[in-house]
């Protein structure tokens, strides 16, 4: 089956980021979002270690390692960066201030609910600041595999693992798809062209909703 | 992106009948003369905005700037922690009369609102208050033996704030004392308006002084030699000012 | 009856305020203590609108009306003041960082209760910062006259007015002696030499409580 | 008033057995490694403070700095939000042995708690965790139709905690990200031992730019050049560290 790569799924969340909006990208997957911006669409980035409007990675030996995000890689200062402390940081993310925070998962429910912090009891548990960011922003948006590795549904009628939130997510970008969360459904809005409606619900763990129109999911080769 | 708007009178044309409005400042510093003052302006022209909520922590000195604004008769609640002051005359008149309402906050419970309602804690509990006429009716509860009241968040539709200097994306600082409740406001409301005596290029303010960072601002308007309350007080100005 | 001025109850209050110590002082009348500090005991002042490390009054003329105490008087800066917000302000209050807050009182009752920020329903009621500052400081002290105008006691077995805050208050300065609160009783430290302990129990609301010692009230004229 | 002391080993004897200890920093960002040396210098000397328990982001890296203090054996239980990191042998293996306690705490809420510490605030509600296993035994009350947990302040005995610039009083500054938890707290202990790249007098730092007020803090110590503890971990460097 054909599916968009990593770099393709952030393009197209970066697609939908407003200009002028303030945007926060979790740690990993989601930090590709911020290289695929629209050239003149000018969003800024915070990191809940305390930067807002910070820049892309420095080159190798130019490392400011007192200049890093959230996932303790170094990044840049740029014209009208500011520094903060965690409380005022965490202001911004769980007063709403974000307009978009941009997330993985291992799990996305039907309902919105999200489990993207622990696989499960085994092994040393850490959430940083998941649970906050899920409920910080305007719009809360998951990029992720539409299946794991072994070929389940990462969609999925109720989450089995620990929950990060509930009900925050409202859209997923998927290697497959992007669905929305509107009224406790997965609403279907771009598939592939590549793949019929029914083989996608065949890899989804929960129904979707087929509005009348379901656009072409295009993104080009990255 | 460039948060600057053209004039006073575009700053302030987002408030409507019956919001809620912050207005930064303690006593004269800190507050937004100009930013009032347009407000003023605008409902004398077009009789709106009235009925307004007004967040502050004093109720005006005078004829000019929150006195003023009351004075027109634009507001219907007032919500602050000490409306005495040396020249009170326009809000004791109102408010003796019945005709506007107040909320009295003690001043570091009105500050921590402000505060709560900006980063997205809907209550806290603190130990002012407890046991006095203020926290009657609000629910109590002990920690390690001592008694705290509970408190909500405190919210607005829009901020009016003075500072000092701006850079276009809305990163501010402020000057001297005049700082009070104006950063907090900003993370509060909605909609904040800044009036800043000066206004730069993103980047020209070092990213360590910035006091409120741009986030928390939608509209910036630079007034370059603002009117001090207390100067204008002192010379017996009533608005409207002469320009 | 002989009684101190309030320069005199001000200059006792200031005698006890230990050098380096963090303290705020209420508007008006409490303000005098500051300048009473013994030379050479560095005591740092606070003002709940944002000022730690403040200055005398500035010449008349040279005011900044930017740089104000809480009670909207101007103030100067210092090496080592510092600016910040109000909710910064008091948490230092709230958070117990002070060491002395001294307080102006209409009434103050054996058990600490405090009462000076309301005469009644009558007028426009103000608080400000009293009912926060009550709970803020280590210690908190009152300073007034032994009695009213009308030469009613101040000292009382219970508030009458509107509170300011329960059992807050620990030392009261008054025109005629220094009274500690403790396990729910005035206890007298100091009084002036010209009056009787029989003197002052008859101008005070509540049994005094009278240790061993009792020292003599010595201030000098100011 | 001068609050500098002469060396590492005086800022930290005021440490003890079963205390509670913030350390400041985010990843490398802000540990005041040479105060956490300095701490596990005296534990080697005399075989105290331990016990402790650990408030930061993270649970060390590598064997240097916090995971150098949790590897000799100092710390009984770490609250934290973060306990994964790149080279996580030391807390790891201790807690999967089930030799140190964990108390995991969502980011934004660590901060919260800490803060509200700082603050005089006993409790507060947060709409973070509701609904999660962290959220597991804590109240939970809806407001305007939202639910929101409620969570405790989070004090310490002791701050340790890294500045750029200090002024005798107290008064610091911070650089770029590795401010992040320090100014917290050193609100929410009861004693804040600081270590400054630079001392100054003073006056020496703009009172607009100060972001930490003097009276947060107990102790200060001159570390001209400290560490960082991404360059010590990216050298293999392990406690002690050669001099």
């Amino acid at each position: 089956m054909e599916k968009l790569s990593n770099n393709q799924i952030a393009w197209r969340a970066a697609q939908d980021i407003v200009a002028g909006s303030y945007v926060n990208l979790g740690i990993g997957f989601p930090e590709k979002v911020a290289q695929y911006q629209p050239k003149g669409h000018e969003a800024i980035f915070h990191t809940e270690n305390g930067i807002l409007n910070f820049g892309e990675s420095p080159k190798p030996g130019e490392e400011d390692w007192d200049v890093i995000n959230a996932g303790k890689k170094a990044v840049t200062i740029r014209p009208g960066t500011a520094f903060f402390h965690h409380a005022d940081s965490f202001a911004m993310v769980r007063g709403g201030h974000l307009d978009v925070a941009i997330l993985g998962a291992y799990e996305v429910a039907e309902n919105g609910d999200l489990a993207n912090w622990s696989t499960g009891p085994r092994g040393v548990p850490a959430v940083g600041g998941a649970m906050d960011l899920v409920h910080g922003a305007k719009r809360v948006a998951v990029i992720t595999d539409h299946v794991t590795k072994d070929g389940k549904p990462k969609l999925v009628k109720a989450c089995t693992l620990p929950l990060t939130g509930v009900g925050c997510v409202t859209r997923i970008y998927t290697s497959l798809a992007v669905i929305d969360i509107e009224g406790g459904r997965f609403v279907l809005r771009e598939k592939l062209p590549s793949i019929s409606v029914e083989d996608l619900q065949a890899v989804t763990g929960a129904e979707l909703v087929i509005p009348e129109t379901v656009a072409d999911l295009i993104v080009p080769e990255l | 992106m460039d948060k600057t708007v053209a004039d006073l009178a575009t700053a302030v044309a987002g408030i409507e009948d019956g919001m809620t409005v912050m207005i930064g400042g303690f006593g004269g510093a800190g507050s937004p003369i100009e930013l009032i003052h347009a407000l003023i302006d605008r409902f004398r022209a077009t009789g709106h905005p009235k009925a307004l909520t007004v967040v502050n922590n004093n109720a005006g000195n005078g004829h000019v700037g929150l006195a003023a604004l009351i004075e027109a008769g634009m507001v219907r609640k007032l919500i602050c922690s000490f409306p005495r002051s040396a020249d009170p005359v326009v809000f004791t008149e109102l408010y003796l009369a019945g005709r506007i309402e107040l909320e009295l906050v003690p001043q570091g419970t009105l500050a921590e609102r402000i505060r709560a309602g900006g980063a997205g804690i809907p209550a806290f509990y603190t130990p002012t208050s407890f046991g006095t006429d203020l926290a009657k009716g609000k629910p109590v509860e002990e920690f390690e033996g001592r008694s705290y009241v509970r408190e909500r968040w405190l919210k607005a539709d829009v901020a009016l704030v003075k500072a000092e200097t701006a850079d276009r994306h809305g990163n501010l600082t402020y000057r001297a004392a005049a700082r009070n409740f104006n950063p907090l406001m900003c993370m509060a409301a909605a909609q904040t308006v800044v009036q800043a005596s000066h206004i730069v290029a993103p980047g020209a303010i070092d990213p360590e002084v910035i006091v409120t960072p741009g986030i928390f601002v939608q509209k910036i308007v630079q007034v370059s030699h603002p009117h001090q309350e207390e100067d204008l007080n002192r010379a017996n100005a009533t608005y409207p000012l002469e320009a």
